[in-house]
């Protein structure tokens, strides 16, 4: 495994902008890290453990993720909530000159208006990095959580 | 706090009052008599332990239980408490085994639950002396895993810690039974997965959201936009005779504008058009006979979905008054092809701790038992009126007040 | 455990008794009978809604209430609670609108809090037939938000879930209404922002601290070492003559060192001098009128900060009885010039969950609760004596022996 | 909940009620009768305080003490509860002083617990006039903090609240009494570390993991597989007089493969061996006096454990009747070699919340207690027959009858 | 957005170290990671996005930060805590040679003396960072919370 | 401290590996992260602190990492666990040619079967990391953690 310093340093830049994007609520921008044909997957730990292929979240589309957006800002009614992404370096498994599958562990911290702050979601993320003309997107990505018992709902992207 | 101290206005069941919510007291008495007597509660579904050993471990309200499935292929269901000091010995969430091993003092037990060895039960011998053991009047067959009465029907299993309980299908009712058998009509199930979700409210705000179709058409934007369920829906609601189970019946209709359904309904979106129309290729099945929504509430555990071409189980697993875990199990056919599999899979983003039209539910039932815990007061259930009776319609609260007047019938009962 | 059991010796309120911190049924009382009647809370001010439709959520006592500006300009509180099935439907901390609706089934209030619609109320027609709907003496002026009765003074909003609740002058009494029309004169206020902490500690004992004039000077370095607070101020204490509300006000004099109020006494630090002074930069105002400090606790809900140039209310939101959010709202006033708003921000840093006089104030409640839970005993308040009464300085306990004795008087009632 | 409302079957206390470990009621009492009255409780070692001014906070039950030793070289024990308003003034886990002053009034106590300044207590002086201070009857004598007993033996201290109890050593009894001395023989102990865990259980199941010779060479592979402590060990169990205290003694036997004890017992693994010796490279020591492991348990708070050579003490500190904290000391003696000193940490590594014969300890309680709280049933401790009495093997659970015989001769009592 | 690897190392370790000298207590080595003249503020989210100027802690100049030190220990009374800062890797949002602007997301987790560990602060800084004869330091360092539910107290630097 | 890329990449790398392979449970793998005289140690931070030598863990070579593989899968009876790591982007304090030594923070958040996920331990390793010819190893391992009041066991590796 060799890259250089810029892809690296672009890798850590685009997993920063992720986390500070969908930390921010800046829902619309969140389809735009992805490739129209992305995958994006939220998946319990035990179903991907045990090749149950249920997900929490299953997206197979650019589009779809537009359709979230639209859901959380417009159909799912739900508790506002910041979040807030700790995503570790992540590991860079494979590599083509334009591409880079990594994983990455993260931990998602709840706090709800006037409540204390709670540990929310963490797992790993599974991710295929492209590079287009518009910079890195991704083209994959599913996060396998291990905090199966959700508390109580997942809204906002992970 | 007693069931018979409180106040039900108008003496019915169609103002609810607070404390039924908050009471842990009321909530002990509830375990007791709704999920530990005389009702019958989900356990699992056979396709999740198909082979002999296979077992699940899950809960009975609040105690662990272990569903396994025998050398015989009988499926049994033993409490996960063992006989000698009280241990919850099996730690995996499934898996496979010839037997289980209490592992503080290794006693033995074998699938039945019955106890088959006990360590040094005879005593050790040293040169001639024998140290130890259990008493000579301590008989195994008197030690063994408590053994719940299992029922199974159509690849559901379910289960009682009474033995006296009516047989399932009685306790279904006909009706009932009716769109039970629709749904698990005999076909080999298989497993799609699980979504586990801890909600912060009393179980029976569950059991209510799901009796409630007054809501759908207004609080999912998805169902009323796009037809899957409004009030303008040709349906039936049907209980059973003691009105404690319910089916909701549906059969997709108009989508978009439509009058009432729609008129001052702040959820429906005109314009909305979805940018991945794939989630909601919805294919009718044969075996749906006519509705696209049938939604059974059979108390006090379990609500078996169909939505479509989702379908799913949700167990219900208190944990005290004010919580419960809501545990969903999608599954399919045996003879689903690959893409009612995949679309299956595609329409559980509508379901779950994460869906369109449920990620809401749960957040409801939070901020409703929020409020129950600051005041004494009363839910208000009167749409539709304040009686107790099927309907071919969906703007009725009704089921609700059947929930309610079933629940009084047992909490005030002497007993 | 009623307040009649306890046992307080001497039969004042000199040494209080540790169950009235641990009691959670004593809590329970205190809710209804300090909290939600006879007693004007504070909820905001008017600063924080200056516009039609501007709302802010926040608590009485335990219960969640919305405080909003109508198109009229007036402020009207109501409680979160919908009055169909009870969820508290308001999730926003604060904004704007022209009403609200509950989305589980969209019954929609008005600003004022009345139901001003019902879906399918009148039912859904079909064909000929009329579906559902809601009973015919179901009438929407029953099932309105619960509206609390509001006082306004001074840009300060008070609320009372009880109508029959003394005026808002009365309840203060003509001293503390004095103190308080020097704080807020009429003036518009300007909102500087918020700072919010969870203090595990009876909600008793932030009254307690602020009514206590003893430890400031013992306690905080920066106010015996920089003179702004201290035994040899000249100050005075005031009660209402219910002895539940006090202003503890107090003029700086002396910094360094003294006599008897630095002597001995380990927390003045003679050679301590700020790396940045600007910190302590103090500018007297002219409405000061005198006094440099006047901390104002009006029962059961709120503290009025004037501390120099810093401004601010405090809250008091119990979470039960050991726990309490402490809600600090900085303000300044219109026709401050921008250096005196960046004085009073500079200031700040004094204050709240991490100021350099205020941090250690939560701590020392979480340590007493600590002790208070583990052991049946009693606080002693004995300086200055163990009567109670207005001084001319702040070597007392006076204050807390007030509140107690306030205290005793409401919870020892037959009612 | 009362103690006399249980039901023990075959009235003796071979079958134990889940509810002695579930009550909340219940655990009240037992701090009261165990843990604050008539016994002595465990509070450290002289080793950690080995300075005049050296100090450890700990509890003793529930309540927050200092340990000091003074400049005499006297071992006091105080409550850490200001006798001012009852705050728990000292923060630090240890440290070393020459007072204690409480922070929020500063008041000052010696290293004995007497009160010994109190601010402005004769009030503070302006002109001719005294303001303030304390009342004319306020003795400082009356309000030093609250002292506790101390019984000093071996390097251990005890500490009781309760002035009238007995010696320590009758406290033991004389067998008891001899094996605690044989470990704590006078010689100079040094500290070696601490390790700390929270375990969500009864405390008292903690007290039957360690009276319970039946479990370890069933649960612990390594015992049962090196021999360190299995069914065919040679050893006794001890107890004093009233059934609380005991001794399980045993001598390092078999290794590997022999009969009963390992036939049939699933954690004996035959094949098993370290890749690393080193961490069983036991080495006897002359004041063992034979056996290699001698487990102390000394009712209510304390374990003293001698495992080959590890030895440490571990203290059960109760928080609420559902979970406790067990705050392991591992010590050696000031005439180890640096081999043994080294021989002693790395046995360590059996020991303590992660090691390979205890971690599984706490796990088992875990698990007991889930079970205990969602039903009402017994444990069984029928191995060895019903009765209480000492034995020369370890094929019984004869101790925990016994403790809770003593338990139930305490609870029971009128009082 | 390019750097050097030196740059991206040096900005890594100033990170590295200054949660080190937080976590570790080392409070006098605190303000040396700051100029003269810096601003360090820390403000909970809702001031920030609602543009209300209140902050918890607003100091602008070393000295401040030289008299919150004297605060923590000698003036502030308080339980001592563990604090233990995850500092995500930063964004940098724009450099010049000797100057670099960063945003990161972070996680303080307190423990307190013989209790659990708790989750105690989460949020974003926004941070300038400049180069001086002594390496790296903090010519603004503005810590935006999420946890706005305090738990009690805020001593130490965050 | 200088550093070339190409050495700081594998760094990150093998933490993240590190992470990866306690996460997933490959506990097989774990003692080849270690060369054979490695010191792994998992201490309170207050025997740390305070100079007492007690460890709650002390492995002394990667034969003892072999013994505690064994321990786990084998002998310690427990309730399983998932774990998450997010470790920090470490300080390299010192390095030679072939060896760094480093220090990180790091979280690890416990996720029992069925509940939801809580912090478990949070620390800081002090680690000397040594290239061989099969790539990076740690020949010593500290962690020192906060969490001084564990949730009743520790079983996997930290
Ligand atoms: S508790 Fe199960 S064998 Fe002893
Ligand atoms: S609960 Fe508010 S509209 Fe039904
Ligand atoms: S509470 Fe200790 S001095 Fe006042
Ligand atoms: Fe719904
Ligand atoms: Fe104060
Ligand atoms: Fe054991």
């Amino acid at each position: 495994m060799t890259i250089s310093f810029e892809d690296w340093f672009s890798i850590t830049q685009f997993y920063a902008r992720y986390a500070s994007i969908v930390d921010a609520g800046d829902w619309d921008l969140w389809p735009e890290l992805f490739t129209d044909d992305c995958v994006y997957r939220l998946q319990p730990r035990e179903n991907h453990e045990r090749g149950l292929p249920l997900a929490t979240l299953a997206f197979t589309s650019r589009a779809m993720l537009l359709d979230r957006v639209y859901g959380i800002k417009e159909t799912l009614f739900h508790d506002p909530y910041y979040q807030r992404h700790i995503i570790s370096s992540p590991i860079v498994q494979r590599t083509t000159s334009d591409q880079w599958e990594c994983e990455a562990n993260y931990a998602i911290f709840r706090t709800k208006l006037s409540d204390t702050t709670t540990v929310f979601n963490v797992g790993r993320s599974f991710d295929t990095i492209v590079r287009g003309e518009n910079g890195l997107r991704f083209s994959r990505r599913e996060c396998i959580y291990d905090s199966e018992m959700i508390p109580n709902a997942i809204i906002y992207p992970v | 706090m007693t069931a018979t101290q409180l106040n039900w206005e108008f003496d019915g069941t169609s103002r609810i009052p607070f404390e039924v919510y908050t009471s842990e007291e009321l909530h002990r008495v509830e375990l007791d008599r709704f999920f530990y007597r005389r009702h019958w509660c989900y356990v699992g579904l056979e396709a999740e332990i198909p082979n002999p050993g296979d077992f699940v471990r899950t809960v009975v309200g609040e105690r662990s239980v272990i569903v396994i499935r025998d050398q015989a292929g009988d499926v049994n269901v033993v409490e996960n408490v063992c006989a000698h000091r009280g241990m919850q010995f099996c730690r995996a969430r499934h898996g496979t085994t010839t037997g289980f091993v209490c592992p503080y003092h290794q006693w033995r037990y074998n699938l039945q639950g019955d106890l088959r060895g006990v360590p040094f039960r005879a005593g050790v011998k040293e040169r001639d002396e024998t140290h130890g053991g259990m008493p000579e009047d301590f008989a195994n067959a008197d030690h063994g895993l408590t053994r719940l009465k299992v029922a199974r029907r159509g690849g559901v299993v379910f289960a009682s810690f009474d033995h006296d309980v009516e047989p399932l299908e009685e306790f279904l009712g006909p009706t009932i039974l009716g769109y039970f058998d629709r749904l698990f009509n005999g076909r080999e199930l298989t497993l799609l997965g699980y979504n586990r979700q801890r909600i912060p409210g009393n179980w029976k705000l569950m059991m209510e959201n799901i009796k409630d179709p007054y809501h759908p058409g207004l609080l999912h934007t998805w169902f009323v936009t796009f037809g899957l369920w409004r009030a303008d829906n040709k349906s039936q609601l049907r209980m059973d005779d003691h009105f404690r189970h319910a089916a909701m019946i549906s059969t997709r209709g108009n989508a978009g504008k439509t009058g009432e359904a729609t008129s001052q309904v702040s959820s429906f979106k005109e314009d909305m058009k979805l940018h991945d129309p794939s989630q909601i290729d919805v294919v009718p099945e044969a075996w749906w006979g006519g509705p696209s929504v049938v939604m059974l509430t059979i108390f006090p555990s379990i609500i078996f979905q169909q939505q479509v071409n989702s379908v799913s189980t949700r167990q219900i697993q208190p944990n005290g008054h004010g919580s419960f875990d809501f545990v969903w199990t999608h599954f399919g056919f045996a003879d689903d092809t690959e893409e009612m599999t995949a679309r299956r899979l595609r329409q559980a983003n509508l379901f779950g701790p994460a869906g369109y039209v449920s990620a809401d539910d749960g957040e409801v039932i939070e901020f409703s038992q929020q409020a129950f815990e600051t005041k004494a007061s009363q839910a208000i259930a009167e749409m539709g009126g304040r009686e107790v009776g099927d309907t071919e319609h969906m703007v009725t609260e009704t089921l609700i007040r059947g929930m309610y007047h079933y629940w009084r019938t047992v909490m005030e009962a002497a007993e």
